[in-house]
């Protein structure tokens, strides 16, 4: 529970003018354990923090379900050490160890992604997780080698400002390995596959640490690198890269969300979206920075950071209500859900805070957030160069089509699993969650909402993490209207007030109640049964979660190359009744098949290949020292 | 402040009562046009009345959504409706938001009434919700482009500034081509949005052509009454955009009594033209079929696109 | 070095290494296994006599006790084990070789070649009085190994094992005038422990394979 | 101190002497613990003295710099543990009645005559003479590979012979090489071979004469330390030898084998400079590291691929060594300390695994964190420690020869990520299939009396592993700074 701790640091490290430094030297040569605590450091440990608390108290409840079978201690030790070790990362200021923290963190993480090692699936997401990440460390080692080789030393503080400055060739170099190696722990597009096996493998207090917290270390390092390191200086095309990643991310993100009927494999997808959409804040404020249009480089990158803790509030919400459905029903099949409105009214109350937060919807904070990615893009128009200024409106549109789409993406979680009927007996038997998992999400609801209404508390804070990397403050200009408004570009251009919105929402509901009552006098409600055309209703009659997302496989089919394999056998009688037909449908994994499937036969096929270089036979090994020793000997010669 | 409370009040009002004039004449028209008397273009009020006098059925698998999504539906729309200039260019509270906010208010709506259809458990319901989902996510990229094309004229995506400066033609660089484009994909859009023909017919009544019938199928009473407003409301609000970001003249720019009033009628002229041109479309098309939407749509969604060049093409 | 001409002197050795030399190549060419292991005795027979002359020569005295060792170990203990175990064996001749004797006559020629162009830039640090001899060492280890690699059995690899060792030495005596009496002490030691060993291991393959066909030996592999 | 390192030398060769005469297991454990303690303190003394700087000598033949020091530590502490380990293992084999008495003697007798040689290799002051010792070694590791009589470890062991004897008459010849360039400055005697002496006049030493001899030497020594392509004894020997033995090879011989090139690069480097050595052992390091990658993925059996392990870390060491510069040294000296740590702990889980199931087949072992937690969780460790994960010592050195290849040939840098990223991945593949899922039944029983040992070899390997990887103590520190000095560079530490 340190990491109750962890919001007064955080909020301290906001507050606080210069930044807090602690270094202790190790005793091991290019390693310092250094800690530096600044504005950015400081947003980081604050969105960990307060995500690490609400879970962890939601962990109270939750171990409950690993009683017996795994040892809590282990798992409680474990789950410690990840939260430690993704507060050391955001706050290391030494490259040397950053990576020790870094590693340690995938490490941890994955001894809990494989909690429960016994499924064979958990073991594969474990082991794929625990390869990508390591390999994207490898791309992170590249990158901080070239600022080693430029700066003689591994400190951040070195980093910042190498003794002769990068050759732009070398920049690139670190731009192109940190976004792969970072992009990879992010799970952007085509890194991401390794994210919907490993979130919804973990435990799910767990799942919601990784997709809420873990991946935004990813974009704390770019963030750290690209802005802080590299001093903000860049061709557009980096910008545009990133934006472009994102905007991809975040379509296939939500499009692939959409045919997951695992609640939990569909929102890990959510995270590969959602992380698209804080790149595509970011990219845009690096186009702008690129172009020298400060504040709206400023505003792009407001934008993303912003995002960033609303997506860790309600990505963690969301993955501790999953959790409540899991502990509730012991499935994660949507299918398998509905109508726990009625028997888990708290949990179903939440994950709808959290499904409108996600979806967007005003006053939610994920709405702040997206306008101000969309004001960002929007304000492009302002960039001299014709190309760029020609994609951005498309990025926006991609972001638009990205926005209903996870609108219609929980319109059917949480339609499916909360409404209607039981579709099972496990639905039916579902008990209400203990209290000390309902407080931890209350908790996230909260923040969630307190985000969406008061972005004129929030704006200034994240602006006090942005002002030092840009050179700006935008934090006066964009509160209007005594700061109940947000308005990107002074007087005259757009604004919202989520607050004001709220605020005439609330209004108008009993308004219209009144309306109603007025005109219509009393209520009068009669039951009865849904119509049925006449019969009466089964769950089974149900519309399912496949049957929901079928138009839009329809329509996006290019992307979903969807399988479908129908196979009936009718009645001997007749040729028109069917005795049992059976129906099963597919989307086609596209990155796996065409992107990491080769990789790994090709693997295989030479180590196939080489076995004959180990055949046993001895003359054949003496052979091989011999014409070693000749070759060395006529180079030596 | 009073006087811009009473402002924000009887722009309300004004678009609660207009709003079922506008179904009935469309109403009118088709019947017209399809060589019918047709009822009176007062009969949705008549409706609208009767449904809140009855009392309700409610389906016994429902839960608390179920009943609350009537008023929060009504309360978005209204509250998108507040954001919207209607016969005064500079609404007082055009601060709270923009037009993607009052798009993301519509979804808001749209997003309850899809859980709604689900939350009865019949299949009607599910199918009408997944069928406005996915018509929802086709418009959505075509809606926002073509705001952007006409945001980029004022350099603002707040509509008051964008009507304002339009109506005045005061600092706003424009051109007819990108306009024309965006209009007519903001057209498209209203149609699919508000759930009319070729993308959905609400005078249907048979189930499986259903979109938006299909959804609020188990309403009945009071609550389907309040829906039944709210999309008149939407529609109107759709109609009122049309007319005035694309042609504002005539709209009050001050806060002048007797412009606001010759406001309120151009207004209800230009909503009424536009209501008769969609009767007229509704009574000479048939309806797609739902894949075929997509290629209606995508049409918006390029002719946006072209706009957002356009715009820019000229400006070089 | 008092009485003989420091040219004939030299020459004399180099006859010796270059018979070394010879017997080399004796056993590539030979098939039958006593008759490897014979030829292996003479060619130490003529190792310990360059090792001897060389003492003589140089007056370096315990360069004899080398030879003297060479004499027992190589010329006799060592045949006599390599002798007992081929007599448990039920073959006595290589039939079929990796490499055959001509190509691996010629090969060993270019071995040869190979040695004296490798260390022509060091010969010239050589003693005048055994100049050559460094190359021909190289030569006759090279050749050893490739002896090893040409066989199967496991006695005539062993045999061209020691052919290696019989040229190290001709390289340590001849080459460097002997090292230190300790160390040829040691080397003569582990030579002596090798051969024991390497016998102790033909008997075992013998009895676990019936056979000390060494390319049979292929169950560990990958 | 001279007193310590004689008794550091002579423990093991008198405890393996004695062991022949020793009636019972009990009095054997007795002895072989109490032998495992003189070793410790034995290696305490001399390594803290040296430590403080001091160079100790006895006569002309044994003297321990900073080098042989750090050899002590890592034989003397692993020799140890190894001890611990093998009493435990031989014992349930005894147990079994699978060894003998009179055989389980000689076992412990071979393997203190091995750490005798191996001890003795480190600290002799005298090029010949450690080629004696090593030989020394090759002779008794050859009986003990081949002690279980199967047709498998026969076969092992006839390779390990042939290939190490050549690799090993390779070196002596090298050896010659060197006394042959080294004579004409130093004259015809027991100076010319001394490791002072040479360090002394290596710079008028010939040149030519001294890179054949390097290639000789790196050739033969190298087949000893299973550097590609002479490797290929090494996973069968691994494979089929007693666990222990196995454990000894892969933490010491390997080192051993890479000490004596070390001890011939740092004079031909005085003599001819770095750039002649380094790209060699960058090639030849880098070779070994794909092969073993590669072929860890194709392995069954997993003491095979702990064995192929090794290959790999002996090639990173090597890349250390080829980049050179203070911190490529000073990784790769890292990397062979906590190398020799973590494979050691590696095969003692594997030993004990193979003790409960009987088989040494991958796909047959599962579930072991669940069934033998202590045995499973170190191998897990062990495993991680060797894929270069923190915080184990392997990611630092890995990271730090990274570092300074890229500092000199960047490409060297990014291939050995690669293939350091290939590596992990296949290695982490066969190890995670066997350390989870559900265990399988077949479980054969060990005494506690075994327990007890192999327990205790396995957690002080653990801690040794832990802390070596996070901190390294002031003694250590004062080691790797002249050893550094021997290759010409200084590493600063902290």
């Amino acid at each position: 529970m340190g990491a109750v701790g962890g919001v007064v640091v955080g909020a301290m490290g906001l507050a606080a003018e210069s930044p807090y430094v602690f270094s202790l030297p190790s005793t091991l040569p290019l390693l310092r354990y250094a800690i530096r605590l600044d504005p950015l450091s400081a947003f980081f440990v604050l969105v960990i923090s307060l995500v690490g608390v609400a879970v962890s108290v939601f962990a109270l409840g939750y171990v409950r379900e690993f009683y017996g079978r795994h040892s809590i201690g282990a798992l409680g030790a474990l789950y410690n050490a990840f939260l430690l070790s993704m507060t050391l990362v955001v706050l290391a200021d030494d490259g040397f160890f950053f990576l020790v923290v870094w590693e340690i963190m995938s490490l941890v993480s994955y001894f809990l992604v494989v909690t429960e090692h016994e499924k064979a699936e958990v073991r594969y997401a474990g082991f794929f997780y625990l390869i990508m990440t390591h390999v994207g460390t490898a791309f992170v080692i590249v990158a901080y080698l070239v600022f080693y080789q430029q700066a003689g030393s591994f400190s951040f503080e070195a980093f910042r400002n190498p003794s002769e400055p990068l050759p732009q060739g070398l920049r690139s170099v670190v731009f192109v390995a940190s976004l792969i190696g970072f992009g990879t722990k992010a799970g952007i597009v085509p890194l991401h596959v390794w994210l919907p096996y490993a979130h919804p493998a973990a435990p799910s207090h767990v799942s919601a640490l990784m997709s809420g917290v873990m991946i935004k270390t990813a974009i704390y390092g770019m963030v750290r690198v690209y802005f802080d390191f590299l001093g903000g200086e860049f061709p557009w095309w980096w910008g545009f890269v990133i934006l472009t990643v994102g905007a991809v991310s975040a379509l296939l993100g939500v499009m692939y969300a959409l045919m997951e009927h695992d609640l939990k494999s569909l929102l890990a997808y959510h995270s590969v979206e959602n992380i698209g959409i804080i790149l595509m804040g970011i990219g845009a404020g690096m186009i702008f920075q690129s172009y020298g249009l400060t504040q709206l480089a400023a505003l792009g990158l407001l934008a993303g950071l912003y995002h960033t803790i609303n997506h860790a509030m309600f990505k963690g919400l969301l993955f501790l209500g999953a959790g409540s459905l899991l502990y509730a029903t012991h499935t994660r099949n949507m299918e398998e859900y509905g109508g726990l409105i009625r028997k888990m009214p708290w949990t179903a109350f939440f994950f709808l805070v959290g499904a409108v937060s996600i979806a967007a919807l005003p006053p939610s904070n994920g709405f702040v957030s997206e306008w101000l990615t969309f004001q960002s893009l929007f304000l492009s128009f302002q960039i001299p160069d014709l190309l760029v200024k020609m994609m951005l409106p498309i990025g926006a549109a991609m972001l638009a089509l990205t926005g209903v789409l996870a609108l219609a993406c929980f319109a059917k979680a949480f339609g499916i699993s909360f409404l209607a009927m039981p579709r099972s007996a496990h639905a039916r038997n579902a008990r209400e969650v203990p209290p000390a998992m309902r407080v931890g999400m209350a908790g996230l609801a909260i923040i969630c909402v307190l985000l969406g209404v008061a972005p004129m508390v929030v704006v200034p804070a994240i602006d006090r993490v942005t002002a030092p990397l840009i050179g700006v403050s935008i934090a006066d200009k964009v509160l209007a209207e005594g700061g109940l408004a947000l308005m990107p570009m002074g007087v005259g251009s757009a604004s919202i007030s989520t607050s004001v919105l709220g605020i005439l929402l609330t209004l108008l509901v009993p308004v219209a109640w009144l309306m109603a009552v007025v005109i219509g006098g009393k209520l009068r409600k009669r039951f009865y049964r849904t119509w049925g055309c006449g019969i009466t209703l089964k769950p089974r009659m149900e519309y399912t979660a496949t049957g929901f997302a079928q138009p839009i496989k329809q329509v996006f089919s290019t992307i979903y190359r969807p399988t479908v394999k129908l196979e009936t056998d009718l009645l001997e009688e007749s040729r028109y009744f069917a005795k049992r037909m059976h129906f099963e449908t597919h989307i086609e994994p596209v990155f796996q098949k065409y992107l990491y499937d080769p990789v790994v036969r090709s693997l295989n096929a030479v180590a196939d290949r080489l076995r004959v270089v180990q055949t046993g036979s001895l003359q054949l090994y003496l052979s091989y020292i011999f014409v070693t020793l000749l070759i060395l000997l006529l180079w030596v010669r | 402040m009073i006087e811009s409370a009473l402002i924000i009040l009887s722009q309300a009002v004004a678009a609660l009562l207009v709003s079922p004039f506008i179904v009935g004449l469309i109403r009118k028209v088709k019947a017209r046009l399809q060589c019918r008397r047709g009822a009176g273009v007062l009969q949705p009020y008549y409706d609208l009345l009767k449904l809140f006098r009855k009392d309700v059925v409610v389906s016994t698998n429902t839960s608390w959504i179920f009943t609350a999504t009537p008023y929060i539906l009504f309360a978005s729309t209204l509250t998108a409706s507040l954001l919207v200039p209607i016969f005064l260019s500079k609404v007082p509270i055009n601060f709270a938001g923009d037009v993607i906010a009052v798009v993301y208010l519509l979804a808001l709506g749209t997003f309850f009434l899809i859980l709604a259809g689900l939350d009865a458990g019949s299949a009607f319901g599910g199918m009408g919700s997944s069928r406005e989902a996915i018509v929802a996510s086709l418009t959505e990229p075509a809606m926002i482009l073509s705001i952007f094309a006409v945001g980029l004229t004022a350099g603002s995506t707040n509509l008051s500034t964008i009507v304002h400066k339009t109506a005045l033609l005061q600092d706003i660089v424009t051109d007819p081509p990108p306009h024309l484009m965006a209009f007519v994909a903001l057209f498209i859009v209203t149609l699919a949005e508000t759930g009319r023909v070729p993308v959905d017919n609400p005078a249907t009544h048979l189930e499986l052509t259903m979109i938006h019938e299909a959804m609020v199928l188990e309403y009945s009473g009071r609550y389907l009454a309040l829906v039944e407003w709210a999309s008149a409301l939407k529609l109107l609000l759709f109609l009122t955009l049309l007319s005035n970001i694309f042609a504002p003249w005539g709209i009050a720019t001050e806060a002048e009594p007797s412009w606001m009033a010759l406001g309120v009628l151009v207004w209800l002229a230009k909503v009424s033209g536009l209501a008769v041109v969609i009767g007229v479309i509704e009574s000479m098309f048939a309806k797609l079929r739902l894949f075929r939407v997509t290629d209606l749509l995508g049409v918006a969604f390029i002719l946006s696109l072209l706009a957002v060049v356009f715009f820019y093409i000229l400006r070089v | 070095m008092g009485a003989i001409h420091p040219d004939i002197a030299s020459q004399m050795v180099d006859l010796c290494a270059a018979l070394l030399l010879l017997t080399c190549f004796a056993i590539i060419a030979q098939r039958r296994l006593s008759a490897c292991v014979d030829l292996f005795a003479l060619q130490s027979a003529f190792l310990a006599v360059t090792a001897a002359l060389v003492a003589f020569l140089t007056g370096i005295h315990h360069i004899y006790i080398a030879a003297l060792l060479t004499v027992i170990i190589k010329v006799i203990v060592i045949p006599r084990i390599l002798k007992k175990v081929i007599e448990r064996l039920n073959v006595t001749r290589e039939l079929v070789l990796n490499v055959n004797i001509p190509p691996s006559l010629l090969i060993c020629g270019a071995l040869v070649i190979l040695a004296f162009y490798i260390t022509q830039p060091i010969i010239s640090l050589g003693f005048l009085l055994t100049k050559d001899s460094l190359a021909i060492a190289l030569a006759i280890v090279l050749i050893g190994f490739f002896t090893m690699i040409a066989r199967k059995k496991a006695v005539t690899q062993v045999v061209g094992f020691l052919v290696m060792e019989n040229g190290l030495f001709l390289g340590a005596t001849a080459a460097a005038y002997g090292m230190p009496l300790i160390v040829e002490l040691g080397v003569f030691f582990d030579v002596l422990v090798a051969g024991l060993i390497i016998g102790i291991f033909t008997h075992r393959l013998q009895d676990t394979f019936d056979s000390v066909d060494t390319s049979k030996l292929t169950e560990l592999k990958e | 101190m001279g007193l310590a390192l004689i008794v550091l030398i002579a423990a093991p060769l008198v405890a393996g002497l004695s062991s022949l005469g020793v009636r019972t297991r009990r009095s054997m454990e007795g002895l072989q613990c109490a032998h495992a303690v003189v070793l410790l303190a034995a290696m305490s003394v001399v390594v803290m003295n040296v430590a403080e700087g001091s160079v100790i000598t006895v006569g002309i033949l044994l003297r321990a710099d900073a080098l042989s020091a750090f050899m002590d530590l890592m034989l003397a502490f692993v020799g140890a543990t190894g001890l611990l380990y093998a009493l435990g293992y031989m014992g349930e084999e005894v147990i079994r009645g699978h060894v003998l008495h009179r055989r389980y003697k000689r076992f412990f007798c071979l393997f203190n005559l091995y750490l005798f040689a191996m001890l003795l290799a480190a600290n002799v002051d005298n090029i010949a003479m450690m080629w004696i010792a090593i030989e020394g070694s090759t002779l008794s590791a050859a009986l003990l590979i081949g002690f279980e009589k199967t047709k498998a470890a026969l076969e092992a062991g006839w390779k390990y012979i042939i290939l190490s004897f050549v690799g090993i008459a390779l070196a002596l010849f090298g050896t010659v090489l060197v006394y042959y360039a080294s004579e004409h400055v130093l004259g015809v005697s027991m100076e010319a071979l001394r490791w002072e002496e040479l360090y002394r006049v290596a710079s008028d030493l010939n040149p030519t004469a001294l890179k054949l001899a390097f290639v000789f030497v790196l050739i033969g020594y190298g087949t000893k330390a299973g550097v590609a392509p002479m490797h290929t004894w090494l996973p069968d020997a691994h494979g089929e030898a007693p666990t222990p033995v196995s454990a000894m090879l892969s933490g010491l011989m390997l080192n051993l084998a890479l000490y004596a090139v070390l001890r011939f690069k740092s004079i031909v480097d005085r003599t001819v400079g770095v750039d002649f050595t380094g790209p060699i052992l960058l090639v030849l390091g880098l070779l070994s590291i794909t092969i073993a990658a590669i072929f860890l993925l194709v392995q069954r059996d997993y003491k095979r691929l702990f064995a192929y392990s090794s290959i790999e870390h002996v090639g990173i060491a090597l890349v250390g060594f080829g980049v050179g510069g203070p911190i490529g040294i000073f990784g790769g000296l890292f990397h062979m300390l906590n190398h020799a740590l973590a494979k050691s702990t590696a095969f003692y889980a594997a030993g004990m695994v193979l003790l409960r199931r009987g088989h040494k087949a991958i796909e047959r072992v599962t579930g072991l964190v669940r069934q033998m937690p202590l045995v499973g969780g170190s191998m897990m460790l062990a495993t991680l420690a060797l894929a270069g994960m923190p915080p184990f010592g392997l990611f630092v050195s890995e990271v730090l020869i990274a570092t300074e290849a890229y500092g000199q040939r960047p490409w060297v840098a990014y291939v050995f990520l690669c293939l350091l990223a290939v590596a992990f991945a296949t290695l982490l593949y066969q190890v995670s299939r066997m350390a989870m899922g559900e265990p399988v039944e077949e479980d054969i029983p060990v005494t506690d009396r075994t327990r007890r040992f192999t327990t205790s070899a396995l957690v002080a390997n653990l801690a040794a592993m832990g802390y070596a990887g996070t901190h390294m103590p002031g003694f250590l520190r004062d080691l790797f700074i002249p050893m550094t000095r021997f290759f010409g560079v200084i590493v600063e530490i902290p």
